[in-house]
C-alpha cells in the first residue's frame, strides 16, 4: 500500500525526512516544490542540490525551485518488502520528467496503480511516510496524479 | 605496451556453501587456475582481488593458504563489478612491465535474501526506493512501451540462462526453468519477477595472466590475449537526459565500448561470444544493445528469436551468467573471463560456440561506480 | 616509465564529526587539493581512492561531487595502508602513460573505540589474543629485554607525537602532553598505556599527481617527485623464525625499504623527513629501525634523544603521526603523502624541518595486508 | 582474571573451540600436544596446519604433533576488555617459542603475572574457556609454568 497524502492523522509537527529537499507545507497534500541548484557557470539544473556541479564542477550554484507537475517518464510496481521500508507493496516506484529536464524518483500517492501510465501528469505533494521517535510527522514527496476536472492540489 | 595472456581459470562451484570459509573456496579456485595455467604459485608477482562483504585484508587471507611469497596483494572493490577491475588493474601492471606475472582473484560469501544497494535508515531504504530490481524494471517499462517488447522477452533471458547453466557444473542452477515458470514466479518489480533476478551466490574465481614475450616457459597448452578495456562511472550529459543508473546505463555501456573496440581494433561485429551483467534480466537486453551486438531497441526480440543462444549469432551468458552461474559479486568479473577463456580457447565443452572457432570474446561487468569492458582474442 | 609529480595536497581537518558525512569532508579534500595544485576537476582522469569502512561504491559517491565526468573511481583496500595503496596504483598508471593526471584520495569514518581487527566469534576474539595493541606489546616487551630499553622511552614517542601535532591546524589532538601523563594514562596491554595508542578519527585527504613532462601547463608553483617505491606481504622465514605480524613486521619494512632506496637511487643516509605508521607508540621505534635511519636496537634511545624531532637529524611523523593527528584507516596514507609534501616543499610552517632544505621524504605504511614504502623528492 | 586449567567444574562434553588443533584430553590441566603439518617437500612444520606450505606452496603435508613444552619468547598483560572475548582483564598473552622452530600465542593460566618473564619454560595445557548453548565445555590450549620441583602436568 502505498502512502496517502490527504490522511487527517498528522499528530505531530511536520518534518522533512530528507531535510532540505523542499520547504515544509502548512498540512498533507499540498504541492511541494522541491529544492534544487542552479548553476550559474553553465545553468544546468540539479535536484537533490550539489555543491559542485556535476557537468562543469563550478561551485557557484544558486538555489532554485523545481516545477510542482511533471509527466511519468516510467514506473514500475513494487511487490517485494524491502526491509526497513516504510512503503508496504504494492507501491509503485515513478520517474518523473519535471519541464525544466530534471528527473525525479519517487513513489505515487495512494491509488489506482492499474491505472498507472507513462505519459500520465502528476504533481510532487506533500505525504506522510511515518513517525519519529519524537513524535513528528515525517513527510516527503510524493507523485499524485493531477486532477483533471479540477486541479485540488493547486486549488487546496 | 605488451602484450598480455590469460594463461589459466578456475572456479570453485558457485553457490550456497555455509559451512565453508572463504579461504577454503578462494584455495580451490586459485589452485584449479594454476594448474591450469600450469604456473607455479612462486613465480606469482601480484595478486589482484575483486572482493566486497568480506573483511579487512580478506585478499592477503586467501592468497597466502597457497603460500607466504611476500608478494603485494591489493584489494580492489567497485560492487558487482570488483574483480573486472582487479583482472584491469593486473593486467595494466602487466602490459606496463611493472610485473611479469599475475593472479586475479575474486572471491564473496554473499548474505541470504536480496542484495542491498543503500543502508537501512537510508532516505532510499525507508522511502521504498532501493529496491535493487527497481533501477532495471524502471527501464525495463520504458523499453516495452518504446519497443514493443513484451514481458515474456525478458523472461526468456531467464530461460536461455538456466539451459546453460545445466551445461555448467559450476553454476548454482544446473537445471531448466520454462518460461511459463519464470512468468509465473513472484513479481519483484514489474515486468521482474522471481526467476529474473540473479540469486545470492557463494563462490570464487581465478585467473593467471603473463606477459605474452615471457609466457613460453610455461609451455602453456593454449592461451588467449588481452585485446582491448575501457572503464569509467557515469558520465554527466548536459540538460538532464538522465540515462538511469550505472548498473544497467546503456549509454555508459555504449560510451565505453567504443574505447575497448577501437584499442581491440575490432568491432562489435567481430564478436564471436559475449558475457554481460545480467543480474537482472533486463541486463542482457539493454547491454547487447549498448555493445553493438544488436541495434537500438532490437535487443528483446534477439534474445526472443535465440540470436543469444549458444548456437546463436551472438552467444551470451554461455554458462548461465549471472542469473543462472550465481553472482558472487566480488567474483563474478573473474569468473566471465574464466568462461570467456574457455570458450576461445574450444575447451566449453557442451557450452562450447562457433565449433570451436571463437576468435573474440567480448566482457561487460558493472558496478556500482562505473562498467568495465574488457575484449580478448585467442 | 616517466617521471611523476605531486602537484597539490589537502585535508579535511581529522578529528570527530558525526554530524558530517563522508561526502562533505571527501569533498572538501579534494578540492583543497585540486586548488593547492592549480589543477581543475575536468583534468582528472583516474581517481583511486583508499577507504575500508565505507559502503559500496564509496569512492565514486565522494569523488563525484566534483562533477560527474565519467571517470574511473577504482576503491583500494588494504585496511590502514589502503591510501598508500592506492597512492602506489595511480603512480604506477601515471608512470607509464596509462593515465597523465590522477587524483588520490583516502577517507574514513571510523567507528567509536578500538579498532577490532577480527570478527566477533572468531577464536582470536574469544580467547583474547586480537587486542590490537598486543602485537606491538609483544615485540616491545621482548625489544625491552633485548635492548635495554625503557617504558619511557615509548611513552616519549607520544610526548614527540602530541608536540608536533599541536603545531598542525589538521591534527586531531592540538594539544601537548607530558611523559608523566602518558605513562599514568590507562595501560592497554603492557607497556602500551592509553595514549601511546592512535584515536578512533574521521578524517579524508587528497593528492593530485601527474606526468611531470605534462605538468607545465599547471604552472605550479612548486611539486615533488615519486623517486622510489616498494610494497609486499608477509614473507615466510624458513624454520619459522617468525617476525611477528605484517602491522608492526620490521623484517618486512627492511626488505621493502631496501627495495624502494635502490628505485629511488639512495640510501637511507639520505632521508630528510620520514612518515611512519605510529598505530601504537612502538611503530615508530621499530620502523626507523626497519628503515635503516638507526642501526638495529637504537630506535628507542633515538626517539628518547630528540633524534625523531622536527629539529632532530631523523625528523619523523612531523604532523602528529597516527598517535596525535589521528588515524582514520583509509585517510592516513593519502595525509602522510601530504606532510612531506609540505616538509619538501617548504611550506610546513612551523613544523618545517631543516629550514626547508629537506630534499628527500620517504613513507612507511602498514596495514593487515602488507607495508608499503615510498620514496620522494623535490 | 585468566582462565584456570584445572577447575573442577567442567559439567558437559569437552570441545575444542577451535576444532582441530589438538585431541581432547580425557580432562582439564592435561598437557595438550597441538596437531599442526609438516611439508614432506621442504620438511617445515606449521601450526596451525596448512593445505600447503606457505615455505614452498606444496601441497603433501602431513599431521604432526608439536611439543607441550617451550619457553616464553615474550608477553604482554592485557588490561582492556575485548569485546566478545572470555578473557578478563588482567591477562597475560605469551607467545612461545617450542623446540621444533614454532611459536605459537595464546593465554597464560590464571597465576601470578607478576612473576611471568621471558625466559620462562611452559608447557601448553588444556583449558577451559567457556560454555557452548549444548552446554559443552569449550577448551583451548593454554600456558602454564612448568613445575620445577614436580611437573604435575606430566606426572598426572
Ligand atoms: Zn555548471
Ligand atoms: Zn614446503
Amino acid at each position: 500500500m502505498s502512502p496517502t497524502a490527504t490522511s487527517t492523522q498528522a499528530p505531530g509537527r511536520l518534518v522533512a525526512l530528507a531535510p532540505g529537499t523542499f520547504r515544509i507545507p502548512e498540512r498533507l497534500g499540498l504541492p511541494v516544490h522541491l529544492l534544487g541548484a542552479r548553476c550559474r557557470a553553465c545553468g544546468e539544473t540539479f535536484f537533490p542540490k550539489r555543491v559542485f556541479c556535476a557537468n562543469c564542477s563550478s561551485d557557484s550554484l544558486e538555489e532554485v525551485e523545481m516545477p510542482e507537475r511533471g509527466q511519468v517518464q516510467t514506473y514500475t510496481v513494487v511487490h517485494q518488502q524491502l526491509p526497513g521500508s516504510a512503503m508496504v507493496p504494492p507501491y509503485a516506484i515513478v520517474r518523473i520528467a519535471l519541464p525544466n529536464g530534471v528527473a525525479v524518483q519517487t513513489v505515487m500517492v495512494e491509488g489506482d496503480l492499474a491505472s498507472l501510465a507513462i505519459g500520465d501528469v502528476v504533481d510532487l505533494v506533500a505525504g506522510r511516510i511515518m513517525e519519529d521517535d519524537a513524535g513528528n510527522t515525517l513527510i516527503s514527496y510524493l507523485a499524485r496524479k493531477a486532477q483533471t476536472e479540477k486541479d485540488e492540489v493547486r486549488g487546496a | 605496451m605488451r602484450d598480455v595472456v590469460v594463461l589459466g581459470a578456475g572456479l570453485h562451484r558457485f553457490g550456497r556453501f555455509p559451512e565453508k570459509s572463504l579461504q577454503a573456496m578462494g584455495r580451490e579456485a586459485i589452485k584449479n587456475a594454476l594448474d591450469d595455467a600450469g604456473v607455479p604459485f612462486k613465480d606469482i608477482e601480484v595478486a589482484y582481488v575483486g572482493r566486497v562483504l568480506a573483511g579487512m585484508g580478506a585478499g592477503l587471507n586467501v592468497v597466502s593458504e597457497l603460500g607466504q611469497t611476500g608478494i603485494p596483494v591489493v584489494n580492489i572493490e567497485m560492487a558487482c563489478g570488483s574483480s573486472t577491475s582487479a583482472f584491469r588493474e593486473a593486467y595494466l601492471m602487466v602490459a606496463n612491465g611493472v610485473y611479469d606475472t599475475a593472479l586475479v582473484v575474486g572471491f564473496e560469501k554473499m548474505q541470504r535474501g536480496m542484495l542491498q544497494i543503500a543502508e537501512q535508515k537510508s532516505y532510499g531504504t525507508v522511502m521504498g526506493l532501493s529496491v535493487m530490481p527497481a533501477s532495471y524494471a524502471l527501464q525495463a517499462q520504458r523499453y516495452m512501451a518504446d519497443h514493443g517488447a513484451t514481458p515474456e522477452m525478458f523472461a526468456q533471458v531467464s530461460v536461455k540462462s538456466h539451459r546453460n547453466g545445466a551445461l555448467n557444473p559450476y553454476a548454482q542452477y544446473q537445471t531448466e526453468v520454462t518460461i511459463e515458470e519464470v512468468l509465473a514466479s513472484r513479481t519483484i518489480a514489474a515486468p521482474i519477477t522471481l526467476l529474473q533476478c540473479s540469486p545470492t551466490t557463494d563462490g570464487a574465481a581465478a585467473v593467471v595472466i603473463c606477459a605474452k614475450e615471457k609466457a613460453g616457459k610455461y609451455a602453456a597448452r593454449r592461451s588467449m590475449t588481452v585485446a582491448g578495456w575501457a572503464t569509467g562511472s557515469g558520465k554527466y550529459v548536459p540538460k538532464s537526459h538522465d540515462e538511469g543508473d550505472a548498473e544497467v546505463n546503456t549509454g555508459e555501456v555504449t560510451r565505453l565500448a567504443r574505447i575497448a573496440y577501437e584499442r581491440a581494433g575490432i568491432g562489435p561485429e567481430d564478436v564471436d561470444v559475449t558475457q554481460v551483467h545480467d543480474a537482472f534480466s533486463p541486463g542482457e537486453i539493454f547491454t547487447i544493445e549498448g555493445l553493438g551486438l544488436v541495434g537500438e531497441g532490437e535487443g528483446a526480440r534477439a534474445v526472443w528469436e535465440g540470436r543469444t543462444e549458444i548456437n546463436g549469432d551472438i552467444p551470451v551468458n554461455t554458462d548461465g551468467g549471472l542469473l543462472s552461474r550465481g553472482h558472487p559479486i566480488g567474483a563474478t568479473g573473474a569468473a566471465m573471463v574464466t568462461e570467456i577463456f574457455r570458450q576461445l580457447t574450444g575447451e566449453a565443452g557442451p557450452r562450447q560456440v562457433k565449433d570451436g572457432n571463437a576468435k573474440v570474446g567480448l566482457i561487460q561487468n558493472a558496478g556500482i561506480g562505473g562498467v568495465n569492458v574488457l575484449v580478448f582474442k585467442r
